[in-house]
């Protein structure tokens, strides 16, 4: 018993160690985004989130709230290739996962890579790029390879996609259709800077700025801080919230009162990002075990996109995330 | 001497009238119609015997309650049959007349008059409900009762006993919670080897929410223990402690978190004494709301200012 | 006599040995596809289901089912190609099918095949693509073969769609005209999994998770277990019931009370449908005779997407999978 | 003494007149019409035989009763008509007032006037219903009592008789499908020969089908063997069985389902065997189901709840 006690405390400690090290890198490349980007601490740790659960994030906020460049900071501070692709009307699949290209030399068709195959990818603003642009950027994050004419590559690792999106209404826009948004593990709405926070842009940027920011968080890194993640405990009452959270959203079993303002709840997809999401955050947080606490904070970001509003709650003004609040609100803490 | 002797011989006459007059008897009577009615006319007969020869009377007697229309003398076998036809105009036993029938005066008959309307009543009543059966008065008396009883209830209910009952009532209620937390945490302290330790933290956190809850209007069974440990001076303010009263509840709830999701140990010694902290906290709450509702019956939100 | 009962006992024997083999075979693909998907029994079951009795499959299910990881799975157990195609607004036919290409060695045009030459194919969204791609996919579908410029090609053997629908109303959405729904075996209608499955889906995909399946069903397998299948005895009783079921759909003849629900009813496609999927049903139940039993459990999938609600059953929100029950319930089990 | 002697003079003429002014005899009376009513004038004929000459009196004396119109008096034989119109406005026997005829003075005669209205009422009472025929009494009374027989009956079948004959007849026809059952379960027993063995099972199957029909309020001929075996604890249930009653009818479902689709052959031996489960079954069910309705009559969701 003592033994067993003795061994179980320095795997306590072991983890304890492990997190404080994550902890550390994940600070230092706080500090370094930081660097360029002021505030927006939310969007930065959401990003964060969605590189160490291994998703997809998908941000939304009117033009120049810094989002590019919060996204070409982490890639430079990651070590890990970066592309940028600007989503256009007229993009096509090709121009995004790559073509067969001729090679007279040979007199044989070669595939050229397009800019798909990258670690960390800025899907800027993709719902201006028709469906079957999304549906291809969709597919290879989903399947992480891409067909080529006949050939399948495999995308590097990690894969990191992170697309953008204009929440103001324009002609010419294909908006992500349901099945879509819901392969994004978090959709992120980026708000205003604070007073404060636009003084200290506004003195920053307004000379000429353009820091160098250093490589803080390489490859290995990213495996070590997922193994971290992966140890962290969740006990089955906090898995048994999740589960209870996503279900309530749906439209069956137990009635609720907010459950007139749902179209459509959450998937189970819903239920297995949050528990990853929740463990990350669990480790931002510096502990080794997740807190109802750690659900709740991520749960906005998990689930807001994955809740379709009904007509009531449009005519009564209620946003997904007035709901996922009320959702929160409703369902006991374990 | 004439005249003494003249009052002698009427004297003699009268008293002879007298002795001779009372000398019959009535052997048989009878009335037709059997049962009589105001208003009917009645024919009574009676044989009497007598020595006497009776004359009808030229002028029949009028009583004061109705009409004797015809007097009619038969003679019958040891006298005479005395025959009247009688319409009396009141009900009861009335009592005929004298009739002088020249030898004899019939006298002391009387006739028994009754009336289709109830004796003593003047004008029409409304009908008559049922007949009850004897015996069903009390229980009609009780049911009265008991009816006016709960008329009078009801009325105080809606009028000004509801706001006296409904004061009691929310008084009570609003002890419930805090009845319960006790009683709970006696259980527990009852109880406490009974539990493993996560149970214990399990149970004592449900019990802090679902007092909270009744506390703080606001759902805390949907609070996470950094919301809750948030909520706290809220708590306070509710029952118009002061600022710092229900502070060892965070040390309770972080201790169930670490209890419940990192499976840390907590000590028994700690457990018990965290007990003792509820309870005190709850003691002390209690005292400071009942205080609060007793001294100044103001609505809350005054006393939140004031406590602010 | 004794000889020849003997005989038909050898007979009996055969197909038992026969039956008990192939669902050891089916047994493993269950196994090892339930590796990567947890629950949905029902539609696992209604994907093999269409395999061997040579049909196509419609799944119906609100996203984050599991549906696509299902049918890769599926087409990873089995020795057969797969291919995923996306159907979006923009999709052409020419996407699907294939295209002539130029070559300039030779100065030919020479047939590029699409991804429908694979053996298992999984269209995602149907009713997101336009008509003319709809119409492409079912023609292929049904006549088993393909032309591209001028030549026509075989489709591999076998070939097997999975086409999958959303049932969520949204715009730019083109929902399949019945004639096209009819060409389907079953219309399978995928529902969230129970609480205690999504709490098993939590433990096992909450962390990385992407199980490496073993192909464990042969294109010979598949052979085997179809003639298996030709095997299983149906009794007339049976088909008489079975075609009753499908004319009482219909509001012809007899008069019955749920009549006023159905617009049309089942054609007869339905029946030989019906027919093959009772016998496979039959054979998963490790029984060389059909009963009623399998052809009330395979009518709802068989029955669901041909019988179309009038407008009084919509008024009294009856689906089309109430009116199956009430059929099921009024016709007379021989 | 004079005066005395004139006393006794007097007193003598007096003796006279009175003996002389009675001495008449009322012959004959004849009243026009016989019977009168309040109002009627009534013509009143007295022969009367008397010595005195009557003269018609120049006032006619006018009783409280009513009015005397006319009086008239003609010779007859052996004295004088007196004829009266009388219009009397009082039910009752009326006294006459005395009529002074100069030499006779007729007093004593009555009258006796009715009235439509019944004694003792006072005021209009509406109109009386149609004569009726003499004789029509006694069809008009059995009539009655049939038609009140007839309402009594069709009260006692709208009130509580209707849930009496409303049980009698459902008990009756809860009975029907066990009795069917149990007559065919004897016909397929002496045609067991008759029958092949799969025509035999799926008669077998169809009559347990339509038993079970009537017996869970449930449409067990669109049912298969499974669910009806499924169904087999509702109808223990419904029948106030214990569960496993029926039991022994899963064992005939699953070999009528091989007899009839899977064509296996069962040895006439096991038929027969079957025919006795069945039988067996369904007295055992039917004793519980009579037991259950004829012990306590509470609606069958108690019992079940009970049951379970």
């Amino acid at each position: 018993m003592n033994e067993q006690n003795s061994k179980s405390k320095d795997v306590t400690r072991d983890i304890d160690r492990a997190i404080r090290r994550a902890n550390d890198r994940i600070e230092r490349c706080r500090d370094e985004i930081g660097k360029a980007v002021i505030g927006q601490k939310e969007m930065i740790d959401g990003m964060l989130t969605g590189i160490l659960a291994g998703g997809h994030i998908l941000l939304e906020g009117v033009p120049g709230l810094a989002k590019t460049l919060a996204i070409r900071s982490l890639a430079q501070v990651l070590d890990a290739s970066f592309s940028r692709i600007q989503f256009t009307p007229d993009l096509l699949p090709a121009d995004l996962v790559g073509t067969m290209i001729y090679r007279q030399q040979t007199g044989e068709f070669v595939a050229r890579k397009g800019p798909v195959f990258s670690n960390v990818i800025l899907a800027d603003e993709i719902n201006r790029a028709p469906a079957k642009v999304q549906s291809a950027l969709l597919e290879a994050m989903q399947e992480r390879q891409v067909t080529i004419g006949e050939t399948t590559f495999e995308l590097p690792n990690p894969f990191f996609v992170m697309a953008t999106q204009n929440p103001i209404e324009q002609e010419g826009t294909y908006p992500l259709p349901e099945a879509q948004l819901d392969r994004f593990i978090m959709k992120l709405a980026i708000t205003y800077p604070t007073a404060g926070e636009e003084l200290e842009i506004l003195r920053r940027v307004g000379v000429e700025f353009n820091p160098k920011l250093e490589k803080v968080l390489f490859g290995s890194d990213i495996q070590e801080i997922r193994g971290t993640v992966e140890q962290i405990s969740v006990d089955e009452r906090i898995e048994e919230y999740i589960v209870q959270l996503v279900t309530a959203s749906r439209k069956q079993g137990e009635r609720r009162s907010f459950h007139r303002y749902i179209e459509f709840g959450a998937s189970p997809r819903a239920s297995i990002y949050l528990y990853r999401c929740a463990k990350v955050h669990a480790l931002f947080e510096g502990r080794s075990h997740v807190l109802p606490d750690d659900v709740k904070a991520v749960a906005p970001g998990v689930l807001r996109h994955r809740i379709i509003p009904s007509y009531e709650a449009e005519a009564e003004q209620l946003s997904s995330t007035d709901l996922v609040d009320l959702l929160l609100s409703a369902v006991p803490v374990p | 001497m004439r005249r003494s002797a003249l009052l002698v011989v009427f004297m003699l006459v009268v008293a002879w009238g007298a002795v001779s007059q009372s000398s019959y008897v009535i052997v048989d009577s009878v009335r037709l119609p059997a049962e009589s009615y105001v208003g009917d006319p009645v024919e009574l007969r009676y044989s009497v015997r007598s020595q006497a020869t009776a004359i009808v009377p030229d002028e029949t007697p009028q009583p004061r309650w109705g009409d004797i229309t015809a007097v009619r003398v038969q003679p019958g076998a040891g006298g005479f049959d005395l025959r009247m036809t009688v319409t009396p105009y009141e009900p009861g036993t009335l009592t005929l007349p004298r009739i002088d029938l020249g030898e004899v005066r019939i006298e002391g008959l009387s006739l028994i008059v009754d009336s289709i309307l109830p004796p003593g009543d003047v004008g029409l009543r409304p009908a008559h409900g049922p007949q009850r059966l004897p015996g069903t008065q009390a229980a009609l008396l009780l049911f009265g009762f008991g009816i006016s009883f709960v008329i009078a209830l009801v009325l105080y209910l809606l009028g000004p006993g509801r706001r006296h009952i409904h004061s009691i009532v929310s008084r009570y209620r609003a002890r419930v919670p805090y009845r319960r937390l006790l009683a709970r945490v006696q259980v527990l302290e009852r109880d406490i080897n009974r539990h493993t330790m996560r149970e214990f933290y399990i149970i004592l956190a449900e019990e802090l929410q679902t007092f909270m809850t009744c506390r703080v209007k606001q759902n805390c069974m949907a609070a996470t223990s950094t919301e809750l440990i948030a909520i706290l001076p809220e708590l306070e303010e509710s029952c118009g402690a002061v600022a710092g009263t229900a502070a060892p509840l965070e040390e309770i709830f972080l201790a169930a978190d670490s209890a419940k999701f990192a499976r840390k140990t907590i000590r028994r010694k700690k457990r018990a004494r965290h007990l003792k902290l509820v309870h005190a906290v709850a003691v002390e709450l209690e005292s400071h709301r009942r205080r609060l509702r007793r001294s100044v019956r103001v609505p809350r939100e005054q006393v939140s200012h004031v406590g602010v």
